[in-house]
């Protein structure tokens, strides 16, 4: 009777505590064994402005925040006002407001048509009566919605008592009357239409992380020791993170006076053998690329998150986009290597962060780990049973190949060797002394203006692409093999065209996705296998100018396939919707074939 | 000396320098092996980090673990390498453009955070390895490759502007005084927190074989029974026009060091022996 | 007033602030409208630059040639609009994040060459826009975002540190006073040469309510009688341990400006007239 | 009976006076009508260590330096070392070395089968007893080679005095009488070969330029107002140019602190309405990728040059490398539109230079010149003429598009128009007055967080792309149309292609070159026209990892055309040999098509 899957918006002022109502609901959702999805939007209020969130709930795993609301709640039609744009609804929709707001109800731009119920509370009264202070209102709201939608409503109370558990008992209790007081009044006062009714079986309990903290939590994980950063929105949460929890774990986390301080200090550590790390965005890495330079030359191994945000320039720092892949890839002058990866979702940003240590300390390499303001700042639930297997990933990430004794004799700590990798060694090592350098330099370190061996130093660095490629073939396929339209996404999208792939599929149109990890060194291998049997292949990504598109042109030659590209860009600050996806898949199937 | 572990020649790497003959840097390059090999400091227990610049080819005539890394960046590199291996002495070198021009934003953090490392700053007023051009400390009125009509900016004053930032130990040094210099570094390396050297070091091929003479004539020490452990006092000296270059300690008062501060943080954040990463789980139960 | 053709009005743009109820940047903003009011700075002849961060929102709500450019970056903006436009009164704006971390290594330059401007940094101790974490001026031990065991840095003497660059001009005033305030803002915008203002402002939303009173109760005028143009008794003032929050004008002594030494220059290269580019060819000829 | 084409490599102490030796040599030639090129090279001592210079002679004009030497000039054999892998000799080569040179003649690594004529010359004494002072012995070996391959005689006296004209008279004839002392040597103590012998016809005289200075004059011409920059090396020369004439012309030239502050005080001269510029090369171009991408965000007209070097990080300074193309499209972080634009040689430093000018400021777009060491350092001849008939270029570069009376009654700074270029005003325009911003604004410069209005700017930021590529199609071809093979190559790159392409096809081998001068936008046309007709497309560029390669494809598919693809690419270090090219060109030649 009841539906399995749920979306709900919720739109207030800061004041309203729209947020941590969001949090609490997946929280409680979470912990009766839900998979949730959380994201939250704001206003350019510094502070008491307008703040928004989304919250999906399902049994099952979830890929999407989903594109349109079932229910939608206001606090205040004013601050909705800012919105309006960032919600899509349902048909049938059903809306929860404020009763006691002044809005005039004729400015409310959503077409009526599509609701189905409008239920209208007087959340504010109801928090003073029950709880003695109208600050309780969010929790009353989510007391009336929880009766109303049938969402977790034990483990709601569980939530609000856990939130406020640092707080008086009078204070939880208080909270505790506010949800009851909510489920009362629409018991009492409410006809309730029933339409919406979410239906789940509780099962074991999820954990809630943030993208952002799956990357801090897989730094500590891999064994981090050193992290230097600069504060900068979206990527500020690693940083509190590590700053609160490396310590415990011997590390240390500095916030250096700004991003060049930064990505040097973590060069710095990594030429002392510590595992190092830094995490930015969008201004911030546009000031690394000389020193992601510098540890590429001196063969050092360190881990640049960039959590992109909308650009170019200062851009929206609140807002999502994809369009620093090229940079990542060529942003520092000269034949530069490095290796990008790039995580997908929540889940994601914890294996790919461990990827990129093992990766960085083996090949000695930098690694840019590209993630994105969508995924970094959205809370997900996880399963905690992958931690608990950790079969999927590396259980320990490598250090570093040391000298033996014999190399120690005459040390070459840059010898020319047929891997591209030469043993390296750091203070405390008698014998291992050398000179780390950003000049060319020969094998021992010193300074050349050489050619041949500018030349066999460049074939040395650039070995390490060919062996990553061959121990890893990190991507993710959806859909069908044989189908001959492909789609090709990578990092935030893979989530809208994962649904939309199974959408189309399960509507009879066959296609198929590839969402690329490892983005450099290019997978040839895969992407071979993928082309090889397309017509036609969608290009889509969150970055106006196509960057994705050109460096796939530049590594793949479609047209030796016969596919034909079809670019697919949308300029960042929301992500790609499902729908968006779905649409151009058909819209593609019904093209003609160009040969 | 024969019974230190440690001589000179341990110091001194196989790598020719290509400074040019009457180079100052020859100078301090002889007396940082004086003070390494006066402290005893172990070889492979060093990290001596360099920018780019005639200067920064230092750590390559040295035989430890050099970073010859990129211009302006040695105080971050050396901080980060400090406070990831906190039992490795972290030496920091390079020129006044490396250090004063481009690097100059590190200077106020690395100095105030106190990190336990030297920075020796060979001062030639001049931009060598570029040839010639003016540098943050070429005098006013000077002519160079890109001042033509004369040097149209006052020169800054390292001394006061280190000060200014609480460096805990600062000093300045003439390569043409080996031995004092020696030992200047010596106390530097061996202070408890950010010591910070100034030394001038000419460079007779952009500034002429005067410079040397010049320094020589307008340096004097600093009087012997001079205290730095005055701001007020070390602020008034460090002013040049009315006390030409002085040479010596202007100030030496140690506090807690940043290592200190990481550790008590350390200290702080440990309830009870170290947890495994993954207890960190908890953290995200709902 | 009636009589000015500039007021206040004529400065207020029709965007509104996003700042906090409380936040000290309001008071920054009407005392800037005031000392502009007063000189009668002609909107369309003032650049006004800022960086990022709460504070660097400023120049949108004054109605002028703004410019909300990148963090850290005010003053060589302001360097490059000032020499390439000198009739132009450029003023620079930013955050204490914003001027004395990512935008140190401008400080001393901009100083010491002595661009004609004004500098004018809100100091909350903290970074207001990226939401609460510690900045170069937050004190010993303080518990922010990014420092929850305590600030294990000692803050920055920004006083003390434009001093040692030879800034000509060095104030600090409080957003709390705006009439004190506009009259410094006014003597530092007609200073001859940089001029640096320190402006205390405080940020309830990160630093509590409590960060304004304590301003409040820990700062002073500098005495009526002071002398500003002694740089040793301005850095003895300067010593907030001994003297808590000095306001007032610690140092202004107008030196030559660049926009001076570069006019001398192009006067000095100037054979006669202004040749035509094409006259440059002869430069090239064998 | 004389040749009309003579190379000549000289290599000695810094202290022999090799490369003014070098430069007297070329201006002679240049005064007396000839085409010249001069290369020079240094050891990594700072002063006194080895220098070399190599200089080619020809009546007509030339394209490069010269892959191999007919004569060969040694004043120390111990210092040529240092240069023995970056010189090539012909057949019958000549040497003329020092016979007071103590070096053993066993360990000279020339093969002795190659040498035709040796002759060995005491030139410090000669000068000794000429003028006094054994410091004139590279003018005496000027007057040896003059005499020995019958170079330009009178116009070597005249450039000589006009080297000297500050000095003292007897200082202007000691070294007068040095030459002579020379020549008069020959005619005494030696027996001429004469195989190598030139032979030219005087013509009016040629001007002499580096590229760098070429730049440097061009941005004068175009009316630069302010330029901020940092010493690095190869650009410094720009930087020095501009100290000494910039302030002639009321311009300002800056030594800022660093980088950072040389771009943003750029922009901030832009931001008052100034034509400004910088010029940098690798390790501070990487710092300038923050404020390009400002520039572009703010629509602030900016020139940057890159004297591209060796790669990556400090790399080798002194030498020449084309591996920051990527970078220049790419590495601002976010959508940047931004313009790159790239000399070939000297000559066009100055018409790209006074290009970039004239797009910089009509379509409110960074510019970034991608010169390289190359072309920046080298010394080549001009006719003068050119520029007496500025027919080719620009002859008043636009200033910008400002606001008319109408506009500023309600003036919106970043008004969306059709063409995305909207008027701008700056400082002393009354009513003009706006908020420029690297944050996402409106049409009036405030700052927004709408993704409408995101996606809009974007349009407008890109639609200057389209227009310049419709003004534009700045691209040189060599070669028949109707080759079936190609070849593409980029910057300096440019002379080998030409004399190889030249070269192959005398020899009867077809095939055609395509080298743009406009790489960004990219030049459709043009290249579509191209490689409609080829079978073979060689990817020619100086950069190990092949960036050219992965542009070109990324931008246009080959494979549409049933063309392959063949990358030639080379470590940096020394530029392509017209040999180097030649081969590989018969190589592709002899090939099986693919299909
Ligand atoms: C980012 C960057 N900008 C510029 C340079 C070029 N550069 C190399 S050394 C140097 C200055 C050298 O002067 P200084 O630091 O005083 O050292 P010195 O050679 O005088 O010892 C410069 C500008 C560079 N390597 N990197
Ligand atoms: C290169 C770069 N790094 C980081 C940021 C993020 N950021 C924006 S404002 C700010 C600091 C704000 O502090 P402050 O300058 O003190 O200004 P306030 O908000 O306190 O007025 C930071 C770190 C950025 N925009 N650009
Ligand atoms: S140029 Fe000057 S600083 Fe550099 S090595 Fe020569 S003398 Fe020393
Ligand atoms: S966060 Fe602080 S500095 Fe920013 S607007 Fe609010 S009160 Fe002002
Ligand atoms: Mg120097
Ligand atoms: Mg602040």
């Amino acid at each position: 009777m009841g539906q399995k899957d749920i979306a709900i918006g919720i739109a207030g002022s800061g004041g309203d505590g729209v947020i941590s109502a969001g949090e609490i609901l997946i929280n409680a959702s979470a912990s009766d064994g839900l998979f949730t999805f959380m994201l939250k939007s704001f206003g350019p209020q510094i502070r008491g402005g307008e703040s928004s969130v989304r919250v999906r709930l399902n049994q099952n795993p979830i890929a999407t925040q989903g594109d349109r609301l079932d229910v939608l709640v206001v606090l205040s039609w004013k601050d909705f006002m800012r919105f309006r744009t960032e919600f899509l609804f349902k048909k049938d929709l059903v809306i929860v407001s404020d009763s006691e707001d002044k809005f005039p109800e004729k400015d409310i731009p959503i077409d009526r048509e599509m609701i189905k119920a409008w239920y209208q509370v007087p959340f504010a009264s109801i928090a003073k009566e029950a709880s003695g202070t109208s600050l309780a209102k969010n929790i009353v709201m989510l007391g009336v919605i929880s009766e109303l939608f049938k969402l977790p409503q034990d483990a709601l109370r569980r939530s609000v008592m856990k939130k406020f558990s640092h707080k008086s008992n009078e204070v939880i209790e208080s909270n505790v009357k506010a949800i009851t007081a909510g489920q009362e009044y629409v018991q009492v006062n409410l006809k309730k239409e029933d339409h919406v009714l979410f239906e789940y079986e509780p099962s074991h309990p999820k954990l809630v992380m943030e993208g952002n903290e799956a990357v801090a939590f897989g730094a500590i994980y891999s064994g981090l020791k050193y992290f230097a950063g600069y504060p900068i929105t979206p990527s500020g949460e690693i940083m509190e993170f590590l700053g609160k929890f490396l310590p415990k774990y011997g590390g240390v986390m500095m916030q250096m006076e700004d991003e060049l301080a930064s990505i040097n200090a973590v060069v710095g550590a990594s030429f002392v053998g510590a595992k190092a790390m830094t995490a930015t965005s969008g201004p911030g890495i546009s000031l690394m690329n000389e020193s992601i330079g510098l540890a590429s030359m001196a063969e050092l191994p360190i881990v640049v998150v960039n959590v992109q945000r909308v650009g170019p320039s200062t851009g929206i720092p609140t807002k999502t986009e994809q369009a620093d892949l090229m940079q990542a890839i060529w942003g520092s002058h000269g034949d530069s290597p490095r290796v990008v990866i790039a995580p997908s979702d929540v889940e994601d940003c914890f294996d790919t962060t461990v990827l990129s240590f093992y990766i960085a300390e083996k090949y000695q390499i930098p690694v840019i780990l590209l993630s994105d303001s969508f995924i970094g700042q959205r809370k997900e639930s996880i399963n905690p049973d992958r931690f608990r297997n950790m079969e999927y990933g590396f259980k320990k990430v490598n250090t570093r190949l040391t000298p033996t004794k014999e190399e120690l004799e005459n040390f070459k700590r840059y010898r020319l060797t047929e891997s591209g990798i030469s043993a390296v060694s750091f203070p405390g090592i008698k014998g291992g002394e050398y000179q780390a350098a950003g000049i060319e330099h020969d094998e021992k370190g010193w300074p050349t203006s050489d050619v041949d061996i500018h030349n066999a130093m460049n074939r040395k660095r650039f070995r390490k692409h060919d062996l990553i490629k061959k121990e890893f073939e990190f991507v993710r396929f959806y859909g069908p093999d044989d189908a001959e339209i492909g789609i090709v996404g990578w990092g935030s999208s893979k989530g809208a065209i994962k649904e939309a792939v199974e959408r189309a599929n399960a509507e009879g149109i066959k296609v198929g996705a590839i969402i690329p990890q490892i983005i450099l060194p290019f997978l040839t291998g895969p992407f071979e296998k993928f082309v090889s049997n397309k017509k036609k292949v969608i290009m889509a990504e969150v970055a106006f100018s196509g960057p994705f598109r050109r460096y796939l042109r530049g590594f793949i030659r479609f047209g030796d396939y016969g596919a034909s590209t079809i670019p697919f860009r949308i300029s960042g600050g929301a992500p790609f919707t499902v729908e968006q996806i779905y649409d151009k898949i058909v819209e593609v199937s019904k093209m003609e074939d160009k040969k | 000396m024969s019974d230190q572990k440690y001589t000179i020649k341990d110091y001194r790497s196989d790598l020719k320098p290509i400074w040019c003959p009457g180079c100052g840097d020859f100078g301090v390059l002889n007396s940082l092996y004086q003070a390494l090999s006066q402290l005893q400091i172990p070889p492979h227990n060093l990290a001596l980090i360099s920018g780019i610049g005639c200067s920064s080819r230092l750590p390559g005539y040295v035989q430890t673990y050099g970073f010859n890394s990129v211009h302006g960046r040695v105080l971050p590199i050396a901080t980060g390498a400090k406070m990831a291996n906190t039992s490795v002495t972290v030496i920091g070198v390079g020129g006044d453009g490396d250090g004063f021009s481009i690097g100059s934003g590190h200077n106020p953090h690395a100095a105030r955070k106190n990190i336990d490392m030297t920075y020796i700053v060979m001062n030639n007023s001049i931009y060598g390895l570029t040839k010639g051009q003016a540098s943050p400390t070429t005098p006013f009125g000077d002519i160079t490759k890109t001042t033509v009509y004369g040097n149209a900016e006052s020169p800054i004053n390292p001394i006061r502007m280190m000060l200014s930032y609480n460096a805990s130990f600062v000093a300045r040094v003439f390569s043409g005084h080996p031995k004092e210099t020696a030992g200047i570094f010596a106390k530097a390396i061996a202070h408890k927190g950010f010591a910070f050297v100034e030394a001038l070091s000419p460079c007779p091929t952009w500034r002429g074989r005067e410079q040397f003479t010049y320094i020589k004539e307008n340096s004097s020490y600093l009087e012997s029974d001079y205290e730095p452990n005055d701001l007020v006092k070390a602020w008034e000296l460090a002013d040049e026009v009315e006390h030409g270059h002085k040479l010596g300690i202007f100030y030496n008062v140690p506090r807690m060091t940043y290592t200190e501060a990481v550790e008590s943080i350390q200290e702080k954040s440990k309830v009870s022996g170290v947890p495994e990463p993954m207890d960190l789980l908890n953290m995200f139960a709902p």
